[in-house]
């Protein structure tokens, strides 16, 4: 199963009590492992209204996961 | 060159509008967006903005070279805060330059249209009350866009 | 209140843009138009504005009145140069102040147009090689608009 | 016949060599008036491309004119 360096900010940063974390998982995409946490911390924001890029680059929900990836949930966004 | 940066630090609009100096040029517009005291009828206190720094960056640099490449623009620089900001403070910072006005406008705004719905940046309100939220991430409704993950 | 003038002397955009401040404002858009090297090919090397001061003030107030019946505004001020204008010197500023920027934009596109389209204002232009010109005063063409003179 | 103060601006104000004249005339309106200048002063801007204003409003072409007017012909403009 792969390691993954899993970064939150906003709203998810502040659910889950810390802004990064190592761990290690059976989910294989962005959406797969976002449930998983949510289940796991209970963020409010639903998987369809979340983000994710992988070593600073977003990507598909479905994208695959590396051993090492970097992967950041991104909430809904609101600069300006 | 046209820069997107993120800045810790208040914005120097006079600074960045110099940066643009161009004899060619014969229209700058500018936008910027401030803290305002109210939003949805809710009065606000302050304003904290959070930024995913390094795809913010990429994903602000992106925007200027499609506004570039949309239309005839001569410079393009935009600044968004991050950090806890006042009333009346400067939260983001565009300009553009071109040689006629049209395509001024339409840069500047396509520039500040994107950014804020694309560039990975949070704002959290603080209301006189007390209470804060960020915006956009009630979870009443369902808003998924592009990209956002389906219900697994 | 919103205010339009004509200025013999340069103009101070950041005094001016100060004076819409505003604690409701969530957007200020800003248009300068500059003097610039070239003009349809041709090389400038300076403009002379001339205005009709008494009608310029008041058509310029109208503009200004009209944009705010038309958007959501807080505030508009600009102001026009006139004078011998060296090129790269700011020959007119709008600024404009709205709670949403669609508002901003569209009121500050609003009175540049409108501005250049109405204001009796005019502009001689010096190039390099030591011809002048007033600018849509050749007469070629006929590109008479409403209220123009009809031949007797 | 009325006597009128004539403001002349830019183009026209070159052409005629002075910005400013009085004169009593049988023109009745702006049009005409313009005609007889632009005979008198050698004129480029045919009347179609000439706006009037009296006392410092806009007026149509075929306005009245009244003793003691002031008239300004406006040549096509080019502010900003």
């Amino acid at each position: 199963m792969p390691t993954l360096d899993v970064h939150y900010f906003a709203i998810l940063r502040e659910q889950r009590g810390q802004s990064q974390e190592k761990l290690t998982t059976a989910a294989a995409t962005p959406a797969a492992l976002y449930e998983e946490l949510r289940a796991r911390h209970g963020f409010t924001l639903p998987g369809n209204r979340v983000r994710a890029a992988v070593n600073d680059a977003f990507v598909e929900a479905a994208a695959p996961l590396r051993d090492g990836d970097r992967i950041v949930f991104i909430p809904p966004v609101a600069g300006g | 060159m046209d820069t997107f940066r993120l800045s810790p630090q208040g914005i120097d609009p006079a600074a960045l509008q110099r940066t643009l100096a161009d004899l060619r040029a014969g229209a700058c517009v500018t936008f910027e967006g401030w803290v305002r005291n109210r939003n949805e009828g809710q009065p606000v206190q302050s304003l904290e903005y959070e930024a995913y720094a390094v795809l913010a960056e990429a994903e602000g640099a992106r925007i200027l070279a499609e506004a570039r490449a949309r239309f005839a623009l001569l410079g393009a620089a935009a600044v968004h805060r991050v950090g806890h900001l006042a009333l009346g403070e400067l939260a983001v910072w565009v300009g553009v330059t071109a040689e006629h006005r049209g395509d001024a406008f339409d840069a500047c705004r396509y520039i500040i249209d994107e950014a804020k719905a694309r560039l990975p940046i949070w704002k959290k309100e603080h209301y006189v009350d007390g209470a804060t939220a960020w915006i956009n991430c009630a979870t009443r409704g369902d808003h998924g866009g592009a990209g956002a993950m389906p219900p697994a």
